[in-house]
């Protein structure tokens, strides 16, 4: 199993939801962050003092999924969030060796779904 | 009245008897204090009706998006100050001439020259109600509110410079313009058209300027997905709430200070109306948002509030009690009613619901006037909510078009994703606040 | 507005003939202008008990947990709309019948049918101090305020319907029923029991119909764990703070209108009494808590402020300065220990300290006046204070005993966990904002 | 309420026997009712200020980081608390003592031990303008503003206790002995300095207090790093804006007040200029962010409000209403490059920008009052703004000293680090929200 | 060693808390998020549009462990969570190569407790 | 790759944010959470309950990095973290297969950075 992490423009969450959706891909953990990278931040003035933020809103969301679904995911995840421009965000895929739905106990795939 | 006509008899004894006795001296001092007390009510009114301002604040920033806050917020003060300017400079003389030809006319005193102890401050200026100084900031602060009625519709997507261009010209020329045919003892006054603090003069007039504006720009990204509607709800509830008492509040002095003394029997009988139409809107939307929602809606029970302060305005001092509470509670079924059909059968974005609170309620209640006073007519009244409505809707859509070819209405997409606060303002209202919106 | 001078000429010219005795309208003429400042006075008494509408409505917003704060506010905008009608319905009969025999009375005009211009609107209703619509319009915010005590302690799990058909009852019967007694010149008034503005008529009654909803309500879930009892923060301490500065603006008119007429020594010796008494509960609870809790608790401070409000309000027109300076102490340091007694010991949850506020300190503000005032006994002070007691306390068990009986009391607990706010309006009070209670 | 009506019959009673001769009795009550009508203005005047202690609550708590909020709020609370008490205890006689040599005075009686029915409350005590109850309360609710004018600049990192030493020294001594000079009838009164309402007798005093506060205790951690200006954004600008619409309001009845009588011109006119004044602030210093900021904040249009209304205090009742315009346009500019310079480059941390709305708005409305009145001098003006400064800066500077000897001033690094809020109160402001400040 | 993580109701989190002290588990990270699951969303009204929440309110509960120390935290948190009803949420658990304490450098197992 | 996820006092967010850039790391996200470990909670006393908070701020950085960078990423966190007080707080390394840059689609190594 993996857990498919994605870190998206907020605006680009209800896009994201809908091609995960579509992929019939119902679960999903959302959590929000700022964070930094080529996207450069823009200027804030507050009282006259310039300061830059570099650290940008953005959207966390974490799927965990069976082998197989890893890829319909990540696609899902950049159908809905791409849009070309810097600040579309990231992926990233991480082992999953075990997981357990706490209403049941089940656990490994089982509890994914 | 009937008080004041008496006092008004006993004035003129003054006149009569005065040139014996220390009567005179008596009288004066007596005539004096009705003049001081007179005035010194015009100038509470004045501050409740500044805190109307402050009302507006607080329910706008409260029903729009965290991330439009600060915007919505600059609007609010920057309305305040063009408004006294402007009604300073044209507006009081606009809405208030001295010659009159009933349709538009500019004369009298100009505020700004005029000396600190000029005509205006004697007691003869209004039958010794008020002062020259209290007349101009008393109408000065009405004529702002105009302007704030529709900042709330075209929140979350209009540009800065281009609202503000908007208000100067809308404050200080429109509103005092159209308001001259009533209360200036135009055309609509001559003919029997009653309004008595302005439902339709501030509120209607308000709301056809919000209707021109949510047209003109549309609804706002994501509010309308395909067939979809889509709530974007308001970040600060208890702001809204605030909002709402305090224009509660305010409306003491709107409706109040309309009688334009502090003759008790109306004054008082005018708060009286004020208040329980207030009340039955509320409990009227109440019972509304209830049935068509399911759940009772706090921003329906507040703009409830609203609809039967808006719905008595323009005949608290004319209409019964039990026709005040009518008035009300048909105000606060329409409110919500006019909140859902406009917003999803319509798709008109008005993130506050101010065309149904002013425009919508404004009108029924003028007509209510034509209803349930039998001084006044049904038919003069629609005449008077069609003039303004015509005119001033026109005069709205025409200022906003030369203002978006000129220097354009909306601002980007971008821009507006991000929130016109960091768009516009270049800072966050709720620095440091962690805010999440899921869809 | 022309339209009215213009009339005002006219009445003059037509006064020329009318005119008789000069003396006697020299004489009615300062007459006159007194009864306008005194009924001024008393509107703008009026208005500043409406704020406290509002300061109700921030201080418990902003005391109780976020996911509840839509409820609280949806029943603050309520219990001003269903106060101001129930008392125009029945309650203001009730409280100041006609013909009267002392225990149970009603009679006058209606507020609904009376007409505009009725005897009420004369300088002869109440000796020239304000009109019959004043008059209601005063009492009518008073009596809402009863009902708002009641729905801070009640916070966070009652069901807002039953809450509703409660705060009708309450203010519609309960309180002008009592309230008669003394205001309406009833039994205990003809006692000699005093209470100036309302420490045990509004205060202490309210806070007893707080006490009998805690109690039947039971805790919110987490409150008390075993022998543990938690503490569940107030999520906004400057929407606290608001409605304490706000409540005590509004005590201006509270206690200074309950002198009915705008008398200057009477009422500005009672503002200087309550603002003096206020601070020092301020001081008093600040000291208390720095003693009992190590680090100054604000929200105890801000309920010092309402402790010394409540505490002077029996006799703020009765007792000397420095005898009103300790009241204010003596009901600071009351306030703090009764809430820390009643949460941790007595483990009666009240999110706001509604009951300590109210009931204790209305209770020792109304012996106060037994103890600092010459002119009144602390035993008929004691037998009011008990009568109020037993009396509001069985009616508001009985009342609330019947609409659990019949309608239930209180919310699922799945709902509760997840907020009144959701499961009563299916809304949140910030939305976006990420909230995150970690114990 | 029973019992008033009837005194109320009683006086009738009386009067109707006292009628021989009307004249002298309708003389008697018109003057009588001129002294009721001046008296309620007073007190609502009272009332007025009052409620800018809530407005600097609420501005000072918007604009500090959501961490130091509970403390800000505690301080503007115990002011308030504080700053009556002492000044019934000792300030108001310090301020308008009975003999004085015009340095330096105490006489006149006691507030705390003045009885109800004193000659103060007679017509005679202040000419029928209003009695000495309502005169205490008018000057104690100003004398507690200037203490909370400097709160907001050492907010963040001062001691709880600390402050309140202060608070205790200044309101009760500091402030009254040099505000005898000239409004007890001291040197400068009689040297022709003048100051209508307290440009410099509240604001710049305040302001010189808030300066050396801030000198001695240093920026706030991370404000600077090496030549780097950090900016620590408020966190809350509805808060922020309530606070300014509040302060606003209550400079109705700062300066209308200071007229000390309901006397129709001069209070209109005062509120006139006090009006557009603020709204020129407003739009000058829109235009000064928009220029050198490049987007208009909306912190700075803010404070440019409270700089036309600092401004035009000193000499709101005698300066022309376009001269009005101009101080507050010049306020307005002045304030956003004072804030600048003070934050940037002086580096002078102050949170709320107290020093530049205050201090420097403060001097240059008494300033303008020489360049803009005919009556009054530059030079004379300038003495009072030097003679003012160099007490007052100096009083503060030692009282902070000895204060920072005695108990300290500053809270450990590490206590400002997790905020005062934890650190002095152990409680959060907004308890639940998730709040992550990223630089 | 590894990181378990744990999504759950949050009106539960007392009980968890409690549950792993009891478990003499004492150090973890908490933060919050919204979920989508098997539990079916909610639906709110603002101004008569009705909108399904589908993404509901969560506590994540993040825990580095060693090895033998997983079966104990899971069944703590189970413990804590569990109703039985839908919503109780999930564990995951990942895989932690590496752990350092930033206070004293420590690496590894030692820098877990 | 690895994903290294650091848990620090929020007041040193500056000064690691500064290490990291200094070390030529400029891609990361950062949230907030409260967490319980070896540092004690402190007492806040809300109307005269005295509970115990024992779940402090924190702020978690996540950082996705190439295996060579992981050394200097933690290095340059603990300097910028470190007082050597308890709750300078934790660096923990995972396990990254994969990594996805929305906007190009690229994967791997070169999507990291
Ligand atoms: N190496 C990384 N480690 C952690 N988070 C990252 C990393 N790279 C990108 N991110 C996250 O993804 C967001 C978008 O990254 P950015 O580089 O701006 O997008 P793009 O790659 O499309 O230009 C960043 O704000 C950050 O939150
Ligand atoms: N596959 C998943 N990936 C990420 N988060 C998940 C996944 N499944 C469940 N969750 C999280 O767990 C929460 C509870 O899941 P849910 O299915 O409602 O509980 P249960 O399994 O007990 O019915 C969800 O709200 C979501 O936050
Ligand atoms: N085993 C763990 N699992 C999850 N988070 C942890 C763990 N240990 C520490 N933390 C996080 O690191 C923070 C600091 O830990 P703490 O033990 O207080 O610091 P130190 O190790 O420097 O004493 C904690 O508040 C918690 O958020």
């Amino acid at each position: 199993m993996k857990l498919v992490v994605a870190l998206i423009q907020p605006h680009k969450l209800p896009d994201v939801k809908q091609a995960l959706f579509d992929a019939d891909i119902h679960k999903m953990t959302v959590s929000n962050a700022v964070g930094a990278g080529e996207q450069k931040g823009y200027e804030e003035a507050y009282r006259g003092v310039i300061h830059t933020i570099n650290l940008l809103k953005k959207v966390k969301i974490e799927i965990a999924v069976n082998d197989d679904f890893v890829e319909p995911t990540v696609e899902a995840i950049i159908k809905g969030a791409r849009t070309g421009n810097i600040g579309d965000g990231k992926v990233f895929v991480l082992d999953l060796p075990d997981s357990i739905r706490i209403r049941t106990g089940e656990r490994g795939s089982a509890a994914i779904g | 009245m009937f008080i004041k006509r008496w006092t008004g008899r006993l004035i003129l004894l003054m006149a009569v008897v005065a040139c014996m006795s220390s009567l005179a001296h008596a009288q004066a001092t007596a005539d004096e204090a009705m003049f001081v007390v007179n005035n010194t009510w015009m100038m509470v009114a004045t501050f409740l009706v500044f805190i109307m301002h402050l009302g507006f604040a607080c329910l706008e920033s409260g029903l729009v998006q965290a991330k439009n806050t600060v915007n919505i917020l600059f609007k609010n003060i920057m309305i305040v100050a063009i408004g006294l300017l402007t009604y300073a400079i044209i507006g009081f003389n606009l809405m208030y001439p001295g010659e009159f030809n009933g349709w538009l006319g500019l004369g009298g005193d100009k505020v700004l020259t005029t000396a600190a102890d000029a005509a205006g401050t004697l007691i003869g200026y209004a039958d010794g109600n008020y002062t020259y100084w209290t007349d101009f900031l008393f109408q000065g602060m009405f004529a702002a509110t105009g302007a704030t009625i529709v900042s709330g519709a075209v929140a979350g997507r209009i540009k800065l410079p281009s609202f503000l261009v908007f208000t100067v010209v809308f404050v200080g020329f429109v509103y005092p313009w159209v308001g001259s045919w009533k209360w200036g003892g135009g055309w609509l006054d001559q003919m029997g058209f009653y309004d008595f603090a302005g439902s339709t003069l501030v509120h209607s007039v308000g709301g056809w300027g919000a209707l021109a504006g949510a047209l003109l720009l549309g609804p706002r990204l994501g509010k309308y997905y395909g067939n979809e509607v889509r709530a974007l709800p308001g970040s600060n509830m208890p702001l809204a709430t605030i909002g709402v008492f305090l224009l509660w509040m305010g409306w003491f002095g709107f409706n109040g200070g309309s009688v334009l003394s502090a003759d008790p029997g109306p004054v008082s009988f005018t708060l009286v109306t004020t208040c329980l139409a207030a009340a039955a809107g509320i409990v009227a939307s109440y019972m509304t948002s209830q049935i068509v929602q399911k759940k009772p809606d706090l921003s329906m029970a507040l703009n409830g509030a609203l609809a039967g302060l808006v719905g008595i305005t323009a005949g608290a001092d004319s209409v019964s009690v039990m026709s005040a509470v009518i008035i009300g509670l048909v105000a606060g079924v329409l409110v919500v009613l006019a909140v859902i059909t406009i917003d999803s059968k319509l798709k008109i974005d008005d993130p506050v619901g101010a065309i149904s609170v002013h425009l919508v309620c404004g009108m029924w209640g003028t007509l209510a006037v034509g209803i349930f006073s039998a001084d006044h007519s049904v038919v003069t009244q629609l005449i008077g909510i069609a003039a303004y409505g015509v005119v001033t809707f026109i005069s709205a859509l025409v200022i906003f078009s030369v203002i978006k070819a000129v220097m354009g209405l909306r601002v980007s997409a971008d821009e507006e994703q991000k929130g016109l606060d960091i768009g516009e303002h270049g800072m966050e209202a709720y620095s440091g606040f962690q805010i999440l919106t899921t869809d």
